[in-house]
């Protein structure tokens, strides 16, 4: 396939199983969108995902895949980016997935800086399971298994990941399309981990922050915005309520993970040889 | 002068008795001694009771004895907790001069004498090997390239000291016996059981390693890491075991051999990846290092435990195989089958060794590294076209391709899949897809490693065994056939799958079957009987944290 | 008029068909009649196809058929999918007035006639209430019920959806038998498994339980979740199943009965946790709700292949048991039981369930309250002075404090530890600690759960299951035995620890023993050999995601 | 035991298995100290830890004990904690334990604010399995495991936690004992979550993290500073290199996670009967 000559259709169009009217559409139409700008053809991608609706995501377009365990995406994309660095590796994953079962990961990864894109359908709830609170439900949000609402504070990951001086802190809203292609491609371009938490409503489950909700929210980063800026990344990323603060809050320079490990800068680790006559040098030196 | 003998050095953990045991160990090895390495040591990193027992011989040797003939007592706590089992005729401790501590038969070394204290372990090994009668030379050598990376003047001391021992100890009339001279080749190995499984991993390619540090499988790690930049792997500390395993996964998926190594509680986080890894059919190496449980139990010993376990870990059917290396040697070896076999039967292949076998030094001719393990495979699979990672095959395996080296779409999943692999809810296919998994248990059974059997064609006892008490099992049935009683053994080193054919009819031609094992409820034996129908007659279980010897062998015969 | 009959409401998700259902299978309960539900749905929230099946009985009805008597179609697709089951002789199909699809024997309901579409489910419950035959009054007093917490006004819409339609249906001749009248105790509950073992627990006493969504276990929390205030219990979202299961710990521990729910893939993140309950000897009940493996498997669907693993899981070893309901009265009982279990064994018993029993719905009578398990037990040991946590008894159990109680310190460990609960390394100590938790055992053998045996005195065809088969095994016999078979039947609802003598003569007294398992390999005939050494002759195994029925099993026995 | 007579040796002394001059020395006695002036009695106090050096101390002083699984002490505690709201939770870990293995608990006992004091024995090293890097080992540090040094950037747990705006925030040195022990005061009367993390040398596998090293650095804060202040505080959390402020970083106040569930109110679970004709009227409701 010629990249140049890539097109929409190239990532394939399929049946999905989820709710007429799910914020997961969009995400899919922008990630398609922003794979396209990017010039990333199918066979040059490797989605990791979950379990989740979320994570049903790079099924419905042509990539490869590995989707595994609830939770357990980056790990999966840390070891499959380590053993070839030369595939572009995204992470698709839910709020529950990434933050909940998989919170050590996240925490990991962003200290890692691995060059993985890790996009997070946050829709503050389990859906799949059928509505449960997730970490970035809101503080009395009420679910069947939480009827007085949930007592622990939401999860902020871009709070964390700021704090933390993650190398790309994102947060966009599904519904604003053009603009999630835009840090999409950013994201994509950013050689290091990059957290992208992307709003999207569940019209199924979560009957709080609906697409109305965001809309009335989420605001663009001001074009003078500095992402370099840490003091002001933590300020804005701690800004959540009447005013949402949508864009890339944080970026940061830093080599990548796997660019400082020598033997990632020659390929595939699974493309080189073993070297027989290393291999007896290291024997004999236990004689 | 002695054909064999038993050296145990005693102190506490921080006195450096690792050290002065594997150079004495290396000595031993470079004078064309064989020898075997039983150390056990505290859950800490200063004081306590440690030792580094050698076995030492002028034949192979297979198994720690209890009764001690020389020991180094870096403290006098050593003394108080070994003496009862020095040999009643003639063992000998090596002590300090300046110790009060009642030692029967002794050497009392001056070792504020011979060169500064900081030096102690250098004197140590020098009278010692005064006394064993070994070439200064090997020993002054063995020293050298131990503190050679170390500074010349560090070095140079070091070798000052095991002179001034070594004279001072020879000048001395002693009380023990000289080992008789010995003739094995000088150019064998001093590996134990985590070296050799390293470099096994290494021989069969491995490229990618991930682990969170457990004892007794650290030092796997360790080992590997070690030699990272000259083999191109990379070895990547996980911030817990449920990425360790998950990371190995996606490296395999990504086209590297991979490898993830832990113990037991370690290994329990891990089932849901075992799981994912036959599932996905994700070739992947997994070892388990066993140690007493449950729970975090005693986490510097030795036990067997883990069997059940690890034979059932994982939700959902999948074959699996597992070896349980009995060796040195095989721990290399079947570090290369496993490797093969998983590669071949796309899923998880298990080596579940111990803290014991992990921590046995033992002497081995250097491993041929050109030829690779020999497996019985169905012919390939004709390609498909378009690309489908879980084609449906006669052999069950489908051709597994790496994603981005090519055109073609690689797409793994944990969801029951299509041929594609995607997620289906398609019930007629979710059928076909269990069968198409277990059909690959045929490649496993077509390359079982038989158990091997020794001594005669009807023994009127039978003593089964797996994994590191072999030599134990081994060096029993030797003492039992020179009393004059016909014993013999049967050692697993693959405990599954199981053929019984390989088994039964020793089993049954048996006047009286007793398993060995290295815990307390007999896992083996149940096991041996649900794959059989067979059921064994006795047990001998060991479940104190310390490896089976062959008297402990004889006298749990002798009891039940 | 009929006395049995099965009506399956199929549709998409989303479209309230398990409202519907539930209401339907109420109103047979009210009137008088047995039930018992089986529930398919997908890993979805909106679409694809889902059924809610109902059997329904003048006697009490044991299992699913795979023949349709009645099929309530919400789409056309439900009619593709299911009319080549439907009863050849008198099949009959309700779906839309509106629908084109060709249904054969049809009844074709005006929807929009009758009322606004969104009373669907409630036109359809009138509709089919009407063509069985049952009373009105009944219906709308459901339906009232149901929809009663919410406002007056969709109460009444309900109410009068439910009254046209059902005056609609009983004015217009139709091609379907009624129900004979029938006349169990309108006193009856209807509960499916999640909501029976709930009110098991909450008998029992439970006061803590912490979980991580998943299906199908997440409902058994719910439940709990429901009646928390009122029975002053704590239930918690865990951030994940080791925290979960720890949680749970930490609560018995601090002297709350405890217990956490989860499927395949979330136990095996819980395996070490189980390992520590075990050795800190911490009380814990542990549900498995199995759905088919490996790894994500098929989430909404059933399966019983998590026997081996839940046997075996955690490291180490040490004693458990393992309940396997086959009812909803036993969810009920052996959830009670194992909580008093628990208890008095100090470590983690299981309760082993699935999707099919979780969401099967069924008609029992209301459970005795008052009465609680009747447990075989030691006398209890005389307290220690000063306490310790893990004092050397000869039954293996030590009397348990709850810290902050008294003045007396509470120490647990999850190293090998002394009576007092503090780590030790003592390997003499080991050894006593080993023996002493293992000696509970006893407690939990002297209080096993025989099987239940159906038959004569030697059957020619003796029929095994265990857990959520009971019901299709029993009919499957009843069948059989009605064709002039002689078949027995051995159910096992408890599978761990098994006793031989229980069942070896039953075994090994029949012409012919099958084993009728939900899963891909036989794992439970697979421990019968192995507990007893009796190999079964064959097996009838189902792993498509559905549960067993009479018809399936009897179509197995011929094929095998 | 009447609290008022009590002494320091109601708590006991027992033999350890530390290495002499190790850092836990200092902690375990500030904590004696602490205990004793908060007029904690041992039998009003349980102690929950995982594995390693710093997971051992609750073995070497009178109190109640659970010592649990590597990494698993917060989620023993919180199940504790809940079950029995009238009784004072200590967590005792390592860096290793808190914050590698048991990261996602960190998240959860922040988020939900549970009434319980952990103490982390921060060395920087994973010490009991001699010597490997943990989450806190600065970037570089060379070990057997990392020969060429940590890869990943070090987890600033403090930061995390004042990002997450966690109830209770302190960082200390075991070198400054009397420091620590008025922080262990206040940690001890705080109501909610209180992390400590306490910088504790290593004298057999940390030689870069020496003694020294942390003394020459470590200065408690200003008696003005003023730990209500977010924004200050997030800046002295991510102050870490040639100065290292000590002391009570951030606090706020908020309720409990246990006093959100009014049957926690009414003592320990265990102890509140079962209310059997409550039971009858929910089980005839499936009538
Ligand atoms: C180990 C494990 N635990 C639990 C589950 C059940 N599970 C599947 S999806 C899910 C929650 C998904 O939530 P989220 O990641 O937010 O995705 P969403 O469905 O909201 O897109 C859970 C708990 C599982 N599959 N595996
Ligand atoms: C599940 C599990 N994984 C690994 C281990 C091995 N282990 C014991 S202590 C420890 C590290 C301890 O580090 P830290 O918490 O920093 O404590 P320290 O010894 O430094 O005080 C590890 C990895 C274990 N016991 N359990
Ligand atoms: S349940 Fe929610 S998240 Fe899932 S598909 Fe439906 S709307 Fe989307
Ligand atoms: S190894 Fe380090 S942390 Fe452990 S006791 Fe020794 S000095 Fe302390
Ligand atoms: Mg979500
Ligand atoms: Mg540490």
């Amino acid at each position: 396939m010629n990249n140049d000559s890539l097109t929409l259709a190239d990532y394939g169009e399929f049946e999905t199983a989820w709710c007429p009217g799910c914020g997961n559409f969009g995400i899919l139409k922008a990630l398609k969108e922003a794979l396209l700008a990017a010039g990333l053809a199918p066979h040059q991608v490797l989605f990791v995902s979950g379990i989740g609706q979320a994570a049903k995501t790079p099924h419905y377009l042509k990539a490869n895949l590995f989707n595994g365990l609830h939770g357990r995406a980056l790990p999966v994309a840390t070891g499959a980016r380590l053993a070839n660095p030369t595939i572009k590796v995204i992470v698709e994953s839910g709020d529950g997935c990434m933050y909940g079962e998989g919170g050590n990961h996240f925490l990991s990864a962003i200290r890692r800086n691995i060059n993985v894109t890790a996009l997070v359908h946050d829709n503050q709830i389990y859906a799949l399971t059928k509505g449960q609170a997730s970490p970035t439900s809101q503080e009395g949000f009420v679910t069947k298994a939480q009827p007085h609402g949930v007592q622990a504070s939401a999860f902020n990951p871009v709070a964390v990941a700021v704090a933390m001086k993650a190398g790309f802190v994102a947060r966009c809203f599904t519904g604003l399309g053009d603009h999630l292609v835009g840090v999409l491609q950013r994201a994509f371009r950013h050689e290091g981990f990059a957290l992208v938490d992307i709003l999207q409503p569940c019209v199924s489950f979560n009957k709080v922050n609906t697409y109305k909700w965001y809309k009335d929210r989420c605001a663009p980063l001001p074009a003078d915005y500095d992402p370099h800026d840490w003091h002001k990344a933590m300020e804005t990323a701690e800004t959540w309520g009447d005013r949402i603060p949508v864009g890339v809050l944080f970026e940061s320079d830093g080599p990548s993970y796997e660019s400082r490990f020598p033997v990632c800068a020659k390929g595939s680790l699974g493309s080189q040889p073993v070297d027989l006559e290393a291999l007896k040098r290291i024997m004999l030196a236990y004689g | 002068m002695k054909d064999t003998l038993q050296v145990v050095i005693g102190g506490e953990a921080g006195q450096g008795l690792v050290t002065l045991g594997e150079l004495l160990a290396k000595s031993f090895v470079r004078s064309g001694y064989h020898i075997l390495v039983t150390q056990t040591y505290m859950s800490r990193i200063r004081g306590g009771h440690n030792t580094f027992a050698i076995r030492v011989g002028v034949a192979p040797v297979d198994a720690l004895r209890e009764q001690i003939d020389l020991l180094v007592a870096l403290d006098d706590d050593t003394v108080k907790l070994h003496q009862a089992t020095l040999t009643q005729a003639d063992g000998v401790v090596v002590i300090a001069e300046s110790s009060t501590v009642a030692a029967g038969r002794c050497v009392r070394v001056p070792f504020k004498k011979l060169a500064d204290p900081k030096y102690e372990n250098a004197i140590a090994l020098g009278v010692v090997a005064a006394l064993l009668g070994l070439d200064q030379a090997v020993v002054s050598e063995a020293a050298s390239a131990y503190f050679g990376g170390k500074d010349a003047a560090v070095v140079e001391a070091n070798r000052a000291a095991v002179a001034a021992a070594y004279a001072w100890a020879a000048a001395t009339p002693q009380p023990i016996e000289k080992l008789a001279p010995a003739g094995a080749s000088p150019a064998r190995l001093m590996l134990n059981g985590n070296e050799a499984l390293a470099l096994g991993a290494l021989a069969a390619g491995v490229k990618f390693c991930a682990f969170y540090p457990m004892s007794p499988a650290t030092s796997i790690m360790l080992n590997l890491v070690a030699h990272a930049d000259e083999m191109g792997l990379v070895v990547e500390q996980a911030e817990d075991e449920i990425a360790a395993i998950n990371m190995a996964i996606g490296a395999s998926f990504a086209g590297s051999r991979s490898m993830t190594a832990t113990s037991g509680g370690g290994f329990a986080l891990m089932t849901e990846g075992v799981s994912l890894s036959a599932m996905t059919e994700t070739p992947l190496v997994i070892v388990v290092a066993q140690r007493p449980g449950p729970a975090t139990g005693l986490p510097t010993r030795t036990e067997q435990a883990e069997l059940e376990f690890v034979l059932h870990a994982g939700h959902g059917e999948f074959p699996r195989a597992i070896f349980a290396p009995g060796s040195i040697e095989e721990c290399f070896e079947l570090t290369r089958r496993a490797f093969a076999l998983a590669e071949a039967s796309q899923g998880p292949v298990f080596l579940l060794t111990d803290q014991f076998l992990a921590d046995s030094h033992r002497d081995v001719p250097p491993f041929n590294l050109e030829t690779s393990a020999t497996l019985t495979l169905p012919a390939p699979e004709p390609a498909t076209e378009p690309y489908k990672r879980y084609a449906f095959t006669a052999s069950g395996v489908s051709q597994r391709l790496v994603p981005g080296a090519g055109q073609e779409l690689v797409v793994a999943d944990s969801d029951e899949h299509d041929e594609q692999g995607h997620i289906t809810e398609n019930l007629a296919l979710r059928v076909k897809m269990v069968a198409k998994r277990l059909r690959k248990l045929k490649i496993l059974t077509d390359n079982i490693l038989a158990p091997e059997y020794e001594g005669g064609d009807t023994a009127e006892l039978l003593l089964i065994g797996w994994g590191s008490t072999k030599g134990a099992l081994a060096e029993a049935a030797a003492h039992m056939r020179a009393a004059g009683r016909n014993v013999g053994t049967l050692h697993f080193s693959q405990i599954w799958p199981l053929a019984p054919a390989h088994f039964l009819d020793r089993l049954r031609g048996a006047r009286r079957v007793v398993c060995v094992e290295g815990n307390a409820t007999g896992q083996f034996a149940r096991l041996i009987r649900r794959e059989s129908g067979f059921a064994v007659g006795g047990m001998v279980l060991r479940y104190d944290g310390l490896p089976l010897t062959p008297e402990y062998i004889i006298e749990g015969l002798g009891h039940e």
